[in-house]
């Protein structure tokens, strides 16, 4: 039997496009208060602490090194992850069930304003012997899968643009969303490719903002104020990151790494899940995502789903309702925090407009944007996971 | 633990950093008698992009790891994530979610020009640090000279840190430095920051190392010899570094505490048979054996003099060779002395072997802006 | 940054990481580029366990990690698994010509090959499953690199056009 | 043993004959840093020639370089406190190398600096200069030179050395 861990506190500021008037420091001193009050803990009770961040990112190498004054964990245990926020989520779980620690603070930030040339930095990812000599816009890559996907598929390119109308949609009813608007499938389908079939309006633009997260073991998580969130699974993955190997067409990282999730939840079929929380850092990778996580028998059905409002808020499988990544904007490591943010807001009843009334179990997903192919899926739940 | 493996240490490797990551990788599951698709997740060692000069390299490195179609994850902590890295690994298998990890640590420094060196300008603070062109050898030269004028120490006591460990290298055919000087040879090396002369600093260089560890019944079915991992700790200071004390490194003790808390160690001194402390610089042996508790606040340059450290004394501290002698690919140089207590314990360090069969090895590195502690503690009785 | 007068204007502070970085090819790709640059031939290397043939060739295998040595040398022909129409350079500006990226799985490997697709500019004139070929620089202009492929092109291939008429896609 | 130690080393003649294929790149990684409001009150001060610091009124400490929480209380540090541009040496070094690696016949000689009005031990990274190398000590006394006021720009390099604060004035 596994320890039960459930997110006790959370902290976070609304993403935006920039954040001028606070350093990286400041910012998540502020959110880190926060989510530490919301938890009805001191920062004197906190055994373990992960930042989730990447020294490009930052624009400072081993970054590491800033991360622990603006958490309160000076001298304690403290160690960076250079992956996604949920990858922190399911460290932290790790660290609990081996009794290494009790409560544990995940923290990720995005200063992505503060980065002049994103692009290049992208650049910077891909081989340097193989791929980068070609000298191309990396989101290019995106173009070539999202090109395989629909080939494969059958998904149509205003299938993909629907996701965008709806995640735009969505954010309209989150305060913490970026990039709300009102648009049509038609503004996004003219819009100015990127690379051929990629548009413009299908990607995710990038916001300022920081998560953290408090997680806690059961005999802590009885004890605080606010109804915990439990974590019932917790999977991560990576397909072979080399471009001339990989998979191309589906998402073999999530699908790997949900299988792993759902495994550890108990979960058999995902009409047990309420609402999805999935990386949309491109259109169709919400869609291919959703394939990934198990929801149609058939790759096609992902873009009638959505073209036919099944993912809208009011559907039948809500997914991100809280605007995703298209809608709130891509806070690079604080992505999946942000995505899980939103299943504890739902789960507890604090979404306000955009409150699900079933909103019991919900999945989170994220992936690490290209070149990469890294992702992790994290579930969780009102209601205590079975011993 | 159930198996290790490394690359040599080199100056510059032809070897991609991939192809790096990958032989360290195969040797490690060739000495576990493993195979990759018995193993239930990789974790990755690394320190800066900046070396390798690839941008998210984790990633980049996953297949060369073994990563591909696996849970893979990279940890963290600059030049603690050698030892750190274990610490991962442990509680990844030790929460039940896994029975095995493999642990690859890799670097390849060679890349970064116009020297590797470069790359640490974008460690220090880019506002308040950075445009006074600070290098890395300021802080090691500030933090010695503080150590030194705090105890008293001289430069001649340091100097014997850096004969000591090249010449235990001498017994390790994968380093980069062996080699057999005297203290004399070490204070007649240039100045590159008083008080360092390039002899007490360890080399950039390329290379990888790699382990895997298993839960017990996973460990006790594959192996017959396998090495317990009985205690982790790490700690990280603030990065206020101007502001701390840099006499003492109150967080490697904290950090050595909470491994030897969990290994049931209560006097350190007497109970830790033999240690691979952090090397980058000479003096940092001695300052970390002080904050790993195996020597009393500013006597560690003493008990070398005693003879205390060597081989045959009482605590043989590097046996290896360590940074100093085999070599600095930063994560991969912590992974080497988790390596060391391996091979040491099990009675297979060839040459190197120290006398009177070690049971227990404590393993240490540290990293960032003289902020990081991290610890393990290995050994042959698996813990309570 | 310019002189300013006020507190307020010392909000942002410009930096940039000053390195430069020099890549070998590796183990693996000194064989690579070696053949490719001395005989315009592309090797890749086999792992019969995995029933994998990886271009351009590798020193392991990525999926059992078992060392490969078995060499084989891939024929310049294969097929187009997915393309790209790229507006932009890396600063995000318009790009004067769209800049024309493929991946080719060529007959005999088991992965693909990003790089250029030659004399394409529009999407009607192509699409996924088209027949291509290897366009290898001369040998006075090899120097050992990726580079030293010119990049695809497309042939003439009579039965996948009456098989599949080339879709539009999007607009 | 040589199978358990792989490894290629190259020398620099073999990469010179060019038979190794290597290719470089120099990324374009840049960055405009939001200073925030405790390093940007910081830079601004400076430039009016001035160092300011932060007091927390938990621990009582007066923390400079300023922040606006408290590392050890882990609360919202209170005042702004101006401090001297006078201190101490706490620790310093002779370096001779530049931060690539190039080598200087005289040396640059970095110090951390306790800062007279600010808390015990609390140090910023700079340079001293117009003292004899050798003359440097643990606890000398130093103080700031400052560039003339038209040519700062908010930066700790408006500070352009330190040097000892025994010798005349200029």
């Amino acid at each position: 039997m596994s320890e039960r861990v459930a997110i006790i506190g959370i902290g976070f500021v609304p993403l935006q496009p920039a954040t001028p008037r606070h350093s990286f420091k400041e910012m998540v001193f502020e959110v880190a208060q926060k989510a530490y009050a919301d938890a009805g803990i001191s920062f004197e009770e906190i055994d373990s602490f992960v930042t989730c961040a990447e020294d490009f990112n930052e624009g400072i190498s081993i970054f590491d090194e800033y991360t622990p004054d603006q958490l309160g964990c000076r001298q304690k245990p403290m160690h960076t992850l250079t992956q996604d926020g949920l990858h922190g989520i399911a460290d932290a779980l790790m660290q609990i069930r081996a009794g290494v620690a009790d409560i544990v603070v995940v923290e990720a930030h995005s200063k992505a304003s503060n980065i002049i040339t994103p692009d290049w930095l992208l650049d910077y990812a891909l081989d340097p012997v193989y791929n980068r000599p070609l000298g191309f816009n990396p989101h290019a890559l995106a173009a070539l899968e999202m090109n395989r996907f629909i080939d494969q598929t059958g998904i149509t390119a205003s299938q993909c643009a629907d996701v965008v109308v709806k995640n735009r949609l969505n954010a309209r009813d989150n305060p913490l969303a970026a990039y709300a608007l009102k648009t049509n499938r038609s503004t996004v389908d003219s819009s100015p490719y990127v690379s051929y079939p990629l548009h413009e309006e299908e990607l995710a633009k990038y916001a300022d903002g920081c998560v953290v997260i408090v997680v806690a073991n059961e005999a802590t998580a009885k004890k605080v104020v606010n109804q915990p969130v439990w974590i019932l699974g917790a999977g991560f993955a990576n397909d072979s990151p080399t471009i001339e190997s990989r998979c191309w067409g589906q998402a073999e990282y999530a699908r790997y790494a949900a299988q792993s999730a759902f495994l550890q939840a108990g979960i058999k079929s995902v009409d047990d899940i309420d609402f999805f929380e999935v990386d949309d850092t491109y259109a169709y990778k919400e869609l291919q995502h959703l394939i990934a996580l198990g929801l149609y028998d058939e790759p096609v059905e992902a873009g009638r789903a959505t073209e036919s409002g099944e993912t809208r808020r009011d559907g039948k499988t809500p997914v991100n309702v809280s605007g995703g990544a298209l809608g709130m904007g891509l806070p690079l490591e604080a992505h999946g925090l942000y995505r899980i943010l939103e299943l504890v807001l739902q789960v507890r009843g604090q979404a306000g407009e955009r409150q699900l009334s079933r909103a019991k179990i919900g999945v989170a997903q994220s992936w690490r944007g290209v070149p990469t192919t890294s992702g992790a899926v994290v579930i969780v739940g009102s209601e205590a996971p079975r011993g | 633990m159930i198996g290790a493996g490394m690359t040599r240490f080199m100056h510059r490797a032809l070897e991609t950093p991939k192809e790096l990551a990958w032989h360290a990788a195969n040797a490690a599951l060739a000495s576990s008698q493993l195979k990759l698709k018995q193993i239930d997740c990789v974790v990755l060692g690394t320190a800066p992009d900046a070396f390798d000069g690839v941008h998210m390299k984790s990633e980049y490195l996953a297949d060369g790891c073994g990563g591909r179609g696996k849970p893979f994850l990279r940890c963290y902590v600059g030049g603690g994530t050698g030892v750190y890295a274990v610490a991962q690994a442990y509680f990844q298998v030790a929460s039940g979610m896994f029975d095995t990890a493999l642990v690859v640590c890799e670097e390849k420094m060679s890349s970064c020009q116009p020297h590797p060196q470069a790359a640490f300008l974008t460690i220090f603070d880019p506002i308040t640090e950075q445009p006074l062109k600070p290098n890395l050898l300021w802080i090691f030269a500030l933090e010695q000279t503080r150590y030194m004028e705090t105890y008293g120490i001289t430069i001649e006591e340091i100097a014997r840190v850096a004969v000591k460990n090249k010449r235990n290298a001498l017994n390790h055919p994968a380093a980069q430095l062996a080699a057999e000087l005297t203290v004399e040879d070490v204070l007649g090396s240039e100045i590159m920051a008083w008080p360092v002369h390039r002899l007490m600093v360890s080399p950039t260089s390329d290379g990888a190392a790699a382990i895997v560890i298993a839960a017990e019944e996973v460990a006790r079915r594959v192996s017959d010899k396998p090495i317990w991992i009985q205690g982790i700790g790490w700690s990280l200071d603030s990065a206020y570094w101007t502001n701390r004390d840099l006499a003492y490194p109150e967080y490697v003790e904290k950090a050595a505490w909470m491994a030897y808390d969990m290994a049931g160690v209560k006097e350190p001194r007497k109970e830790i048979h033999f240690a691979e402390p952090y090397d980058p610089f000479a003096y940092k042996e001695l300052h970390h054996l002080e904050g790993l508790q195996l020597a009393p606040k500013g006597q560690a340059p003493r008990l070398l003099a005693d003879g205390v450290f060597e081989r045959d004394g009482d605590l043989p501290v590097t046996p290896s060779g360590g940074l100093l002698g085999v070599g600095n690919p930063i994560a991969a140089a912590g992974m080497m002395k988790i390596c060391e207590l391996f091979w040491q314990t099990r009675g297979e360090a060839g040459k190197r072997q120290l006398p009177g069969k070690p049971e227990r090895g404590v393993a240490q590195a540290w990293g960032d802006l003289m902020q990081v502690g991290t610890v393990v503690v290995m050994g042959t009785k698996k813990p309570d | 940054m310019k002189p300013s007068a006020r507190i307020e204007d010392h909000r942002t502070w410009p930096g940039a990481i000053p390195i430069t970085s020099t890549y070998t090819a590796g183990v693996a790709g000194q064989i690579f580029f070696d053949a490719l640059k001395q005989s315009g031939k592309l090797i890749a290397t086999r792992c019969r366990p995995c029933k994998q043939v990886y271009l351009p060739a590798r020193l392991f295998c990525e999926r059992c990690l078992d060392a490969l040595t078995e060499q084989v040398e891939i024929k310049p022909t294969g097929r187009l698994i997915s393309y790209t129409l790229c507006q932009v350079d890396r600063d995000r500006r318009p790009l004067r010509r769209p800049q024309a990226l493929a991946l080719v799985q060529l007959d005999g490997a088991n992965t693909v090959l990003l790089h250029y697709l030659l004399d394409v500019t529009r999407p009607e004139q192509i699409s996924i499953g088209a027949r291509v070929e290897v366009v290898i620089k001369p040998k006075r202009r090899r120097i050992g690199s990726i580079l030293d492929i010119e990049g695809f092109r497309l042939v003439h291939d009579p039965e996948f056009s009456s098989k599949r008429t080339p879709r539009r896609k999007g607009r | 043993m040589n199978d358990k130690y792989a490894g290629t080393p190259l020398g620099e003649r073999e990469l010179n004959r060019g038979k190794i294929f290597v290719n470089s790149y120099t990324p374009k990684l840049h960055y405009q840093w939001d200073t925030g409001e405790g390093i940007g009150r910081y830079l601004g001060e400076l430039k009016r020639g001035r160092l300011i610091a932060r007091r927390c009124d938990g621990c009582q400490r007066i923390l400079i370089p300023p922040r606006m929480f408290c590392e050890r209380c882990f609360r919202p540090t209170d005042e702004w406190i101006y401090v001297n541009d006078t201190g101490k040496v706490l620790t310093f070094s002779l370096c001779y190398v530049t931060w690539n690696v190039r080598r200087l016949k005289q040396p640059l000689i970095p110090a951390v600096i306790e800062i007279d009005g600010a808390s015990a031990g609390m140090g910023i990274l700079h340079l001293l200069k117009k003292v004899p190398p050798k003359k440097v000590r643990v606890g000398m006394r130093v103080r700031a030179v400052w560039r003339p006021p038209a040519e700062r720009r908010g930066s700790i390099t408006d500070i352009l050395y330190w040097r000892p604060a025994t010798e005349e004035r200029e």
